[in-house]
Formats: structure tokens, sequence, C-alpha cells
């Protein structure tokens, strides 16, 4: 069988889901019997023009140039996966669409004119044909060759939008909300971290991205009986996956809660 | 039915006897806030003078005046993530030179010892047997751990708020299905053998007999045990009625506070769902199939080719309560729940399914 | 004369962690124009960082940098724990810098292994190197899996890790997490001095010259989270003097800011600390550097990969001193009580030393802060030893031997172009 | 047999019946017959991508078929097998049709969609031994005709004695020779068999069948005498993953056929 030609191509981003390659260990060294690397400027390889079976694409949309680099990624793909919370849904940079982003861009740089930025950072699906999403900040190395593996084998992977619970419950680790009241955003997240937060003794703080039929309603109101202010619970959903509909409406709804931004309403 | 004494200080003597005897023992310690059961090195490791103060959606460990050790009431899980792992192996496939290749995986089994289960997850027990080992496709691994277990019970002297075993008619003390079964008194533990396993324990323990004094007091802690539970879920037959109220408006308004995020099917002792994953190795040589926890909460559950079966949460903790309390009856003989109180007390929400019960079958405004 | 019309375009430097460009303008032998462009578009954290909780900081922080997320977790950890006047327990410290260790040793190996290695053993990328040198690979993905199996022990996965906290750590590792991370460092320690014994042999061109170099230096042991700012020149400087001495500016040319030392460019990273703190080496080190004829403080930039791997050896023999004493128990933090004020706080991360300040309200949420990375301190300084370095390699040279010398200069800095946020693209234009 | 793991069958041959649809031969590396009743199913596994429930088509020359739609994660990969491929099977499971007690009846095999795999096995069985029953009749209803699969196996049942085939296509607006516009209930209507000793065979999606049933009611034909086969999630196809009960009944191990009035309280509701 053909090897699968995969070029990685990096958005606005951490660089950390690429990791998913460059963390492999030595299994990297099986991996790449599967597939040929041919375009990973991280790794050295520069062919942005080759034609691929799967492109998989990290980071956000947030300069003209990334939407070109996107669009051509694309058009040279016959297969194309976003991976990362940057890539999914905007990540933590898209923190920023939610403010007034040219006053900050004047506040760090002295001269924001050599900057040249889109209004908002934005998911590779607003721009572009998706053909599978891998969720996560980061993604882990288990996923990316989950894809890789069920793309050897012919098909996409399951989209396991599952809630975290479920994985962490299977782990037998202990609710943190139950015993600790830690504001845990488990129930509305999806699964595949390995429910690490739990295992540490904290709340999830959603860097996997919202689950399959997220009751953020609820557990929003769940938050406020454990003791957490409107601001507060509106912060919870502004983390990671801050521009995803379903984070976005439950910190727009708590954060118009908060007394302090309804008396600036008033006036 | 004769009952034997065995004085505080000589717990130990039971595990070593258990050991002795081939068996890992298994006993509740305190782990990252609560009670859970694991391999007791020894005696010491027990919760002594720890009790949960537990609600809808609350769990706390707290010390008490005492230094009992069984003082606690459950925990997060009791025995079924022991006989039905969270996630299991059930075979491997490979493509070998003679192609492909199936084998069945074998959990590693050995004999098990558990001290400190109660009434209500013994019931439990005899309900996932009916589930994974008295059917037409006993499940092997189940079957195998099953039948090296060995069980001692303590009745519970105490019943946290949640519990309402009383009304399911579990407990709150056991009377079948142990090997040895204790109460457990300030200055040690009345035992009651349930089984020849069980006599045979008893016997090195070289016990003596409870004076009826010390029974008086196992009576009274059952009694007081029995009082303290406020919840009553409604009898089987009641809940049978729920049958004709699928149409019912309380399921929207259960559904506005439920997360769908199974956390009540996992901590449930009685719930068997799963499903099946194909996990291959890197180079796709071989693939094992493995079983995990599943929960009737999940999308996937219900899903089919085109659509979701159960695709509003109104409708899954319609399927949880309509399966536990009435289906569970028909197709087991029993109502499935057993009064343990974990889904009430783990829920993140605190849904109460009494509560929910009784507002369903008897109408009560809670 | 007439002079050579040159020009060189290499729109990305490729083996960099994220991406930037390179802009040599030269006329005959005279460099006009050299520029480091960082155009990797900026991510506006320490904005978007104001009115987050302390508790929200670390885990937004770890994003600023897939590759040394940690390192920015802490630094805002101890500049917080600092203002809330917590003290950690020793246990906790220690724990902190095992994780810092871990966090170097797979950086470290990383750029060694599937950065730099390639340019001194002749291929264009480490996966065509996969083939003829599968056991140099082997050996530093190993090295990096020791590394990440410490983050993972201590955070749960290496990047982004989850069990740092303002107060301590969410919870101590289990048992039997130790045991394996313990396993772990124990095999990748003896390919820690096979390792260092390689570098050495490498064929290390010389390109020595002055430059200061700056670093933290404790009193105690190799600086990693604690002691003062030290430069070269002999200027001891406390993390709450930093803004005094060094300053940021913006240049067209790039969206990172370049930071100075007094109006000049200087050194952060490997090399800068171990010039400063050789001898703080553990005693094993010293010895094998003194039979490969190694000697620090050393001006060569060439010399930085030897750097980075002398620090996962003395990283390794540490992890393995610590991980042999028994797994902690009980409590693993502290309760923090939040309060208005302003702090700051300098650690070591792979690349070099961090810079990070806040300004928090009476409920600990950011008013203002400032992170300053390492990319952004080396950043003049990789501008001035590509000037004095090509012009020395010669500008008489092919633009693809002068394109890949460049690249082989920048390299040796490790350029961290996601934390600084940023991408190179590499043009030369010769008049 | 062990229920739980799965045997190793080769793909000898691979029928395309439409872009979507093929019909696969398999070989079970043993020499006895596979036995089974039309109606069950199998789980069948494709290496490394998971397991799905497919009923049994049949058993020729030696072969145990399977036709199977090219739908999703499994059954796209599972009809792009190369001829000579492995795969895994575990079966037969469930209950079939009940065609050995129904001699001397009227058979009707009300199906829709492509759902009639189980049913076409059912209805060839009846054919071959037409002599044990009365009148045949075939209600299928697809979205176009062309969907139609084994159209000549279709036409030659047409020419079998006592055999009446309806044909409907929902979504067509010319009209054709032989089909009628609209849906297959509408073709009850124009079946010729006694009610009141007949025997109905459904399956297709639960809407079909549903109205299906009114209709059924409306002609006096009894309760007792509909059988219908179910869908539902199967991860383990005997009863114990949970994922298939509809009301107190697993669909994987009390079915998939069921008797109607069994299951008569629960059929049909939506999200139950
Ligand atoms: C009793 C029975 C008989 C069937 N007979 C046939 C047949 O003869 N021919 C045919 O083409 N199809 C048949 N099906 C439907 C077939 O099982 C589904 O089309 C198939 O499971 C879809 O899997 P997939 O992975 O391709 O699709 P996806 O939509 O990608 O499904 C994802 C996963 O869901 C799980 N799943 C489990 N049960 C089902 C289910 N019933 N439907 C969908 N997903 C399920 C599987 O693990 C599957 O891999 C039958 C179903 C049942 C219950
Ligand atoms: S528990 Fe939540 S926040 Fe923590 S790693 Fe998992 S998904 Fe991310
Ligand atoms: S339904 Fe709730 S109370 Fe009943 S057995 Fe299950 S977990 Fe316990
Ligand atoms: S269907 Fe729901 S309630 Fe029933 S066993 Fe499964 S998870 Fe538990």
């Amino acid at each position: 069988m053909a090897k699968l030609r995969v070029a990685i191509h990096k958005l606005t981003s951490c660089s950390g889901c690429q990791l998913a390659i460059l963390n492999q260990g030595a299994q990297l060294l099986d991996l790449l019997e599967d597939i040929d690397i041919v375009h990973f400027i991280e790794g050295g390889l520069y062919e942005p023009d080759a034609s691929v079976d799967l492109a998989l694409i990290e980071g956000s949309v947030t300069t003209p140039e990334d939407l070109q680099r996107l669009q051509h990624a694309r058009s040279n793909s016959k297969l194309l996966v976003s991976i990362g919370a940057c890539a999914t849904s905007g990540g933590v940079q898209a923190l920023r669409n939610m403010q007034d982003e040219r006053a900050w861009k004047q506040a760090i740089y002295a001269k924001p004119e050599f900057i040249d930025t889109l209004a908002n950072s934005t998911p590779i699906k607003a721009h572009a044909k998706v053909d599978f999403e891998l969720w996560g900040c980061p993604i882990t190395i288990e996923q990316l060759n989950n894809l890789i593996r069920q793309l050897r084998f012919g098909t996409l992977p399951i989209d396991n939008k599952e809630k975290l619970c479920m994985e962490c419950k299977r782990r037998q680790q202990v609710c943190v909300m139950v015993t600790r009241q830690a504001p845990c955003l488990g129930p509305v997240t999806r699964t595949a971290c390995g429910a690490l937060c739990p295992a540490f003794g904290r709340a999830c703080y959603g860097c996997f991205g919202p689950s399959e039929q997220p009751n953020g309603k609820s557990l929003g109101k769940r938050f406020a009986g454990l003791g957490l202010m409107p601001a507060q619970i509106a912060q919870r959903f502004a983390s990671i996956h801050s521009q995803s509909p379903d984070f976005n409406e439950q910190y727009h709804h708590w954060q118009a809660l908060d007394p302090k931004l309804s008396e600036e309403d008033k006036q | 039915m004769t009952q034997h004494f065995l004085p505080k200080q000589q717990l130990q003597l039971l595990i070593d006897c258990l050991r002795a005897e081939g068996y890992g023992v298994i006993g509740p310690k305190v782990k990252d806030d609560a009670i859970v059961f694991e391999e007791l090195a020894d005696a010491t490791e027990l919760p002594y003078g720890i009790e949960e103060d537990s609600a809808p959606g609350r769990y706390q460990l707290k010390k008490a005046r005492h230094k009992r050790a069984f003082a606690f009431n459950t925990g997060p899980q009791g025995l079924k993530p022991f006989l039905f792992a969270p996630e299991q192996e059930l075979w491997r496939a490979e493509h070998t030179d003679d192609g492909l290749i199936f084998r069945q995986s074998f959990p590693a089994i050995r004999p098990l010892a558990f001290i400190g289960l109660r009434a209500c997850d013994l019931a439990a027990l005899a309900l996932q047997d009916k589930h994974f080992a008295e059917g037409p496709y006993p499940d092997p691994s189940y079957q195998a751990k099953r039948q090296q277990l060995f069980i001692v019970a303590v009745n519970c002297s105490r019943s946290a708020s949640t519990c309402f075993c009383v009304s399911t008619g579990d407990g709150p003390s056991a009377e079948s299905g142990f090997d040895l079964c204790l109460d457990e008194l300030d200055r040690g533990y009345l035992i009651n053998v349930g089984s020849d396993k069980g006599q045979r324990i008893a016997d090195k323990l070289g016990l003596e007999a409870a004076s009826g004094a010390k029974r008086a007091v196992a009576t009274r802690q059952h009694q007081r045990a029995v009082q303290q539970q406020e919840r009553q879920m409604p009898d089987e037959k009641t809940l049978m009625t729920l049958v004709d109220k699928l149409d019912d408006q309380r399921w929207q308004d259960i559904a506005e506070r439920c997360l769908a995020c199974g956390n009540c099917t996992s901590v449930c002792p009685t719930c068997f769902c799963s499903k099946q994953e194909s996990h291959s190795d890197i180079k796709g040589q071989a693939s094992s199939q493995v079983r995990l926890w599943d929960s009737c909460f999940s999308e996937q559950h219900s899903y089919i080719v085109g659509k979701v079966i159960r695709n509003e949460i109104s409708q899954r903790y319609r399927q949880w309560v309509l399966h536990k309390l009435a289906n569970w009856q028909l197709q087991y003989g029993r109502s499935g729940c057993v009064g343990c109180g974990r889904c009430i007390a783990w829920c993140p929400v605190a849904i109460d399914l009494v509560e929910e019960a009784r507002a369903l079958c008897l109408g009560d405004k809670p | 004369m007439k002079s050579r019309r040159i020009n060189v375009n290499v729109p990305f430097i490729t083996r960099l962690e994220g991406e930037g460009a390179l802009e040599l303008v030269a006329r005959g032998d005279e460099i006009e124009r050299l520029h480091l462009k960082i155009f990797e578009p900026p991510r506006l954290f320490e904005k978007f960082l104001e009115g987050k909780s302390y508790e929200d900081i670390p885990d937004l922080n770890a994003r600023i940098c897939g590759i040394c997320p940690m390192a920015y977790q802490l630094t805002s950890i101890l500049a917080i724990e600092k203002l809330f006047q917590v003290k950690v327990s020793a246990k906790v410290t220690q724990l902190r810098r095992l994780m810092n260790l871990g966090e170097w040793i797979q950086s470290h190996a990383l750029h060694i292994h599937f950065l730099a290695a390639p340019d001194f053993l002749g291929f264009d990328h480490a996966l065509a190197m996969a083939k003829a040198h599968p056991d140099v690979l082997k050996r530093g993905m190993q090295i990096q899996e020791a590394g990440n199996s410490l983050m993972t022990l201590l955070g749960g996965r290496s990047v982004h890790p989850v069990g740092l906290q303002v107060g301590g750590f969410g919870r101590f590792p289990s048992p039997e997490s130790w045991q394996q991370a313990a396993l772990k460092v124990n095999q990748a320690l003896p390919l820690a001095e096979v390792l260092l014994r390689w570098a050495a042999a490498l064929p290390l061109p010389d390109y020595s010259h002055d430059f200061l170099w700056v670093s933290l230096k404790d009193t105690s042991d190799y600086p990693i989270n604690g002691g003062e700012i030290v430069v070269s020149d002999g200027t001891r400087l406390s993390h709450e003097q930093y803004q005094a001495h060094f300053a940021e500016h913006q240049v067209r040319h790039s969206t990172a800011l370049y930071s100075l030392f007094e109006g000049k460019d200087y050194l952060v990273g490997p090399l800068a600390r171990l010039n400063n703190n050789v001898a703080k080496l553990p005693k094993p080190i010293k010895a094998l550097l003194k039979e490969l004829g190694v000697k620090f403080p050393n001006t060569n930039p060439f010399t930085s990969i030897v750097a980075r791997c002398v620090e996962i050896y003395m990283a390794l023999l540490e992890a393995q001193t610590i991980l042999a004493q028994p797994c902690p128990q009980g409590e693993a933090s502290v309760k923090v009580q939040p309060r208005a004020g302003q702090c700051c706080c300098c650690t070591e991360a792979p690349r070099g030393m961090i810079y990070h300040y806040y300004e928090l309200d009476e409920k600990g949420r950011v008013v203002k802060c400032s992170i300053i990375p390492p990319t952004s301190q080396n950043q003049a300084r990789i501008e001035q030893d590509l000037r004095q370095s090509v012009a020395r390699f010669g500008l008489s040279h092919s633009d693809d031997e002068l394109k890949r010398f460049c690249e082989q200069v920048i390299r040796n800095y490790d350029p961290c172009i996601s934390c600084s946020t940023h991408f190179l693209d590499f043009s030369i234009l010769r008049h | 047999m062990n229920y739980m793991l799965p045997m190793s069958a080769i793909l000898v041959k691979k029928e395309q019946e439409t872009p979507d649809i093929c019909t696969l031969h398999l070989a079970l590396g043993r020499e006895r017959p596979f036995v089974f009743h039309f109606g069950q199913f199998n789980m069948l596994y494709l290496f490394g991508v998971g397991e799905v429930p497919i009923s049994i088509m049949g058993w020729r020359d030696g072969h145990l078929m399977h036709t199977i739609r090219a739908v999703g994660h499994v059954t796209r990969p599972l009809s792009d097998l190369a001829e000579g491929s492995q795969i895994g099977l575990r079966g037969p499971f469930g209950h079939g049709w009940p065609l050995e007690q129904l001699e001397g009846r009227d058979l009707v095999f009300i199906t829709a969609g492509l759902g009639c795999a189980p049913v076409v096995a059912a209805i060839h069985y009846a054919v071959r031994n037409k002599d044990k029953y009365g009148r045949i009749i075939i209600l299928q209803g697809v979205k176009h005709h062309q969907d139609l699969l084994w159209q000549q196996q279709y036409d030659k049942w047409r020419e079998v004695k006592d055999c009446q085939v309806l044909l409907a296509a929902s979504r067509e607006t010319q009209r054709k020779q032989r089909w009628r516009l609209g849906l297959v209930t509408g073709l009850l209507e124009l079946a010729e068999f006694n009610p009141k000793h007949c025997t109905v065979m459904m399956c297709g999606p639960e809407m079909m069948m549903v109205s299906s049933l009114k209709y059924l009611a409306d002609l006096n034909v009894p309760e007792e005498a509909i059988y219908m086969t179910l869908e539902r999630n199967f991860q383990c196809g005997v009863g114990s993953c949970g994922h298939c009960q509809l009301g107190p009944y697993f669909v994987c191990k009390d079915g998939p056929v069921f008797h109607y009035p069994q299951i008569k309280q629960w059929f049909g509701l939506r999200g139950v």
C-alpha cells in the first residue's frame, strides 16, 4: 500500500499540537513506515505546494497570510483535518474576539500599523471545508495516531463527542465537583484527554471543547449554587474554547448577569 | 444462626486468614476525599473514625467522634468495577502468516476478598449476576471473577442522608449473599457466617460466641440505621406505573437540569451498559477489541444510521428511570435500584432519583 | 569596482520552533541590512490575560508556547506567590524543579535531534537523517521521552500540563507513576553521557566573538527558578530591577519586541547559563568536560549544542537523585489569599530567561501584565551574531551556502518563534 | 460456539448491486454449514475498525451472503474490501422469522427503503418452498425506481404462481410501467390476500411500519398475524451492552424479529 502523504501546516498557534508527531518517542519510526511527511516546517520539510493525501492544520486564522496558506493547503490536499483548539474553535487567542482588538494592539505595540491581522481569530472550518476535526489543547498522540490508522484502514475515526465525565468515571476518579465543590466543566467537555484535571484534584477547564449536547445552562446554574459570581461563571466558559458557540453562549449569558456590567449598561 | 465475636484488635487476624487462604484483600480506604475500595496492606489503612456527609450533589468525609472502621456507608463505587471492569479487552485480532486470527483475552484473575461491602452492594451484585452470569450468553470473565470472590459484608450502623435501601428492601443489614457478615460494635465485631467458605475462615479465627448484650446493641444499631432513612422509593408496583407516564411534563423539567453526563449510571452498582472500540497498534498488525462502560445518557447509545433515537435529554433520563425502576422488573424480576443513593450524591447537579420517582409516580411536589 | 548583485529569498527558515524569515541586503562585502523577521501573528496574550483570575493565568499562559509551557506557567505562579506571600513546602519547590528539568530535557533533546543535528550531519531534516542515523534519532527520542515522562508525572501531560497551581500542585503523583518515571530516567541517563560525548566530537565551526550573556545565578544550585540576574559584564540585578535595565522596543520588520540590556544586545539560554554557572555542575559532568577538553565560559555560539547536552546530562542526574527519594505524600498545596499589588519573576526556561510582570487587583485578577520570552531577548543578539559571522564566513559564498550558514547560526539560539509568537522568512538582497 | 470471539471469514466474492450496496460472499473456515434462520444477523468485524450488525441474506454455494449498504465508519471500508480479504464474524444471533410455523398461510412481505435484506432472504425461502404456503404478496417501496435492488429477481417472482409483486416509488414524478407512485402502504389496497389467514412480515423504517399497521388494521388483519424486524444500536449482539433496549426488550436477543403484539406497547413511540 502506498504511504499516506501528509503535510503539516501551522497557522497561528503555540506549536503544541505538532508535538503530537515529535513527542511520539521511538514509535515515530514505526509511524513513518506508513506515512510520508512532505511538508512540516518545524521538522525541516518545506514543500508547501506538494499535493498530499492529508493536510493537518494547526492554528487559527488570524492574518491574511493564514487565510492564504489555508486555502492553498486545502486545494493541495485530498483530506483536510484541523487539529487542536486553535484550529477547531479559534483557540485561546480567540479571546480577543470578545474585546476591542484594535485598542489592544495599540497597548502592546507602539506602532500597530506594522502588524497585519484579521479582526478575529477564527477556526479553520470558518474558511475551508474540513473533513475531520481533532479537538483538544493540545491533541493527544493517541488521537493523531488513531486518525492515521483509521485512514490507513480506509475510513475516518468515529467522532467521539462523549462527555469527559464518562472518561473520568471509567478511570474511577473521584468527582471533584461533588467532593470539593470545584466548578468542573467535565459535564460539558469532550472526552479524550484522560480526565487529567480531576486526576489532579482540580476542575476541568474545558480544553477539549464542548461535548455533545452540552447543558451549559444547567451547569452554570450549579456553579452559581457552588458560590461563583456570574462574572466568574462567565470566565469559566471563556478559556480555551471561548469561541465555540456553546461556550460562547454561556459566556455571554453569565457576563450579562454580572451586576457591575449591568450597572454600566444602565448608565 | 449463631453469632461470633471478634475483638477489635483482631481484625488484622481476619485479613491475615484471608490472605493465607490465597485471597487478595480489598477494603475501604480514604483516597481523594472519598471512600474507595482498594487492596489493603493491613487493617490500619481502614478509614477509622470516618463518616460521610452526603446530600444530592455532595459527598464529604468528616471525622466522627468514634473510632470505627466501617462507619461510612458508601463510596463512589462498590464491587462493580472489579467484576465489570470500566475498560476491558475482550479479544485481539492479529494479522499473522496464517491470516487473520482471533484470540480471546482473559484478564488476570485472582481470588479477591472484599471487606466492608453493604447490603445494597450485595443486592446489586445479585442483579449483576443475573445480567452477566445467568443469561443465555454468560460473560466468561465476569463468571470467573465472580467464582473467586469472598465477601465480608458489614451491616450499616447508621444511614447516610442519601440512603434509602429500607424502601427498596435491600438493607441496611445483609441477609444473604455474603460469606461472612460483620456488625461493628465499639469494641469489636459480631460475625455471622453465610457460607461454607465463610465457615472455614471463621473456624480459623477461633471465635467466641457473641453475648446477648452485644447482639442487642447490633439490633439497636440496625434499628437506628432504619430510622435514619428519610428517603423512600415508591414500591415496585407503583414504580411500574411509570410506563404509563411517558408523556409526563416532569421529564422536560428534569431535562433542564440534567447534564446527560452519565455520572449516575457510572456510579450505579447495577447499571451494565457498555460499548466497544477497536484499538489498533501503530503498525496495523494487531487490534484489540475493548469494552468500555457506557451510559444511556450518551448520544451514541441510541444511535443508528441517520438518527439518534433518544435525541433529547428528557428521553435519556426517561430511559434511565424507566429501565432502572420499571423495565428492570420485567427483565430481572425486580427493580434495578437497590437504594444505595450513589446516583443522588454523585449527580453533579443534585438531581434526586427518589424525588423524581415520587413526583412522577405519586405526584409529590418537592 | 562593480559590486555583485545578489538576491536570495528563502520564504521560511525551517527547523525552528515556529516560523520566521531573514532578510539580508549586501553590497559587495558590505552588509547593508540584516533583519531577522518575525511575523508570526501576534496573539496578544498580555492583553487577554487582563481581567483573568490568578487561578486561570497558569493555564492560559501555558498556551503561549507548546514547547516550554511549564516555564510560562511556573514563572507566573512564582510571581503571584511572591505577591500573595505564599510559602510552599520544600517538597513542592523540589517537584517543581523536577518538572522544569523534565521540560529542559525534552526541549533540548527535541532541538538537538530534530532541529540541529541535521545541520551537523549534513541532512536537510531529521526524517531524512532517520535512515542513515537511526541510532542518533532513537537516542534522542528516548531522552526526550524521559523528559516528557517527568512532565507527565507532575502535570498529567507534557504539553500544557495541568498539575501546577498557585499554592503548589493539585495532587502529588501516585507511587506507581513515580516509579515509572524513575525507570525512564534511569534508562535515559547513560544515553546522556553518550550524547555529550557525541556533541563534543562534532566538527563545530569556531565563530567566537565578544558578546554579553545574561542568566540567573543561584547560590547553591544550577539556576532554574531562583537566584538573581547576572550579566557577563559583572552586573547583578534583582528580578525587580529587570525593567529598569532591560528595555523592549519594536522594529518595523518584526512582530516580536526587541529587548536590549542598557542598549546592548545579549544572549540568554543554555550557553549563557552554563557560562555563568559552570562551577555548579555536578562532579561527574565537570570531569567529563575536562576529559573532552570542552571549556566554559565559551563565546562560540556554535557550542550551544554542547551546552544543551551538558544541561540534559545535569538534568537527568538531578532527576535521578530526586526520584530515588520516596514518592511524596500529603498536602500538595497551601491555601492562598489573593491580594492586590505588583509582582514579577524571572526563571530559566529551556531557551533562556523569561521575565513576567503582573499587576493584580484585590481579587487576584490581572490589571496589567508583561511577558518577555527568551526569543525576544535573543533576537537582537541573533542579528548581531549574523552580521559578524556572515562577514567572517564571507559574502563570496553562493546564495545557497549563505542561506544554510545563516540558518545554522540562527538555530544555535533555538529561537522559539511561537513563544515570541512568531515566523521566519529568509530573503537576501545583494547589490 | 464462543459467542464473544469472532471467527475469520474470507471474502470470496463481492457483487456490487448499486454504487453503494454490495453483497459479500463469505467462506467460513469450517466445514459444517452455518445454521441460521432468516431474519437472524451476524456481527461483522473489520480489522481495527469495528463491528456492525448485518442481516444474513442467505447461503449459496457453500458461502454465506451479506448485503451491505456503505453508510459509515465500518460499512464503507467493509464494502471497499478486495476479494480474498479476511474479516471477522460472530453469529448467528437473535430470532428470525417464524417461517416454519406458517404453513398454509398467505405471506405478506412489506418492506421499504433498503432495509429489505432480511425480508428478501425470507422471500427467497418462501418462494423456494412455495407449496407450503398460500399466496405470497411482496410489497416494496423505494424512493426512486432505480433504487430497487435485484430488479430481475422481482420480475422472476412476478412469474411465480400465486405470487403478487407490487412496487411503489415515493419520490418519482414520472409514471413507469408496473410502478405506483407513492408510499408502500398505498400498495396494500391492491394486494390480494386473505386477511384472516395471512402472516405479515415487515422490515424498514419505523415510520413506514407504523403507518402500515394502520392500513393492516383497516384490512382487518389481526395483530397476531404481524411480525416485524427492528433496528437498534448493537454493540455486543447478545443482550449485554444494553444499547438496543426497547422497553423491557433487548432487540438483539429478544428480536430483531418481533411478534407485533409482544412489543405493541413500546413500538413507534418517539424517543423510547
Ligand atoms: C439487526 C440489524 C440488521 C441489519 N442488517 C443490515 C444489513 O443487512 N445490511 C446493511 O447494510 N445494514 C444492516 N444493518 C444496519 C447496519 O448495522 C448499520 O448500517 C451499521 O451499523 C452502520 O455502521 P457504520 O459504522 O458503517 O456507520 P456509522 O454511522 O459510521 O456508525 C458508527 C458506529 O455505530 C455503531 N452501531 C451499532 N449498531 C448500529 C446500527 N444499528 N446502526 C448504526 N450504527 C450502529 C457501530 O459501532 C458503528 O460502527 C442492520 C442493523 C441491525 C440492527
Ligand atoms: S480535564 Fe478538561 S481541562 Fe483538563 S485536560 Fe481534560 S479536557 Fe482539558
Ligand atoms: S439507581 Fe441510584 S440509588 Fe439506585 S442502585 Fe443505582 S445508584 Fe443506587
Ligand atoms: S440503559 Fe441506562 S439505566 Fe439501563 S443499564 Fe444502561 S446505562 Fe443503566
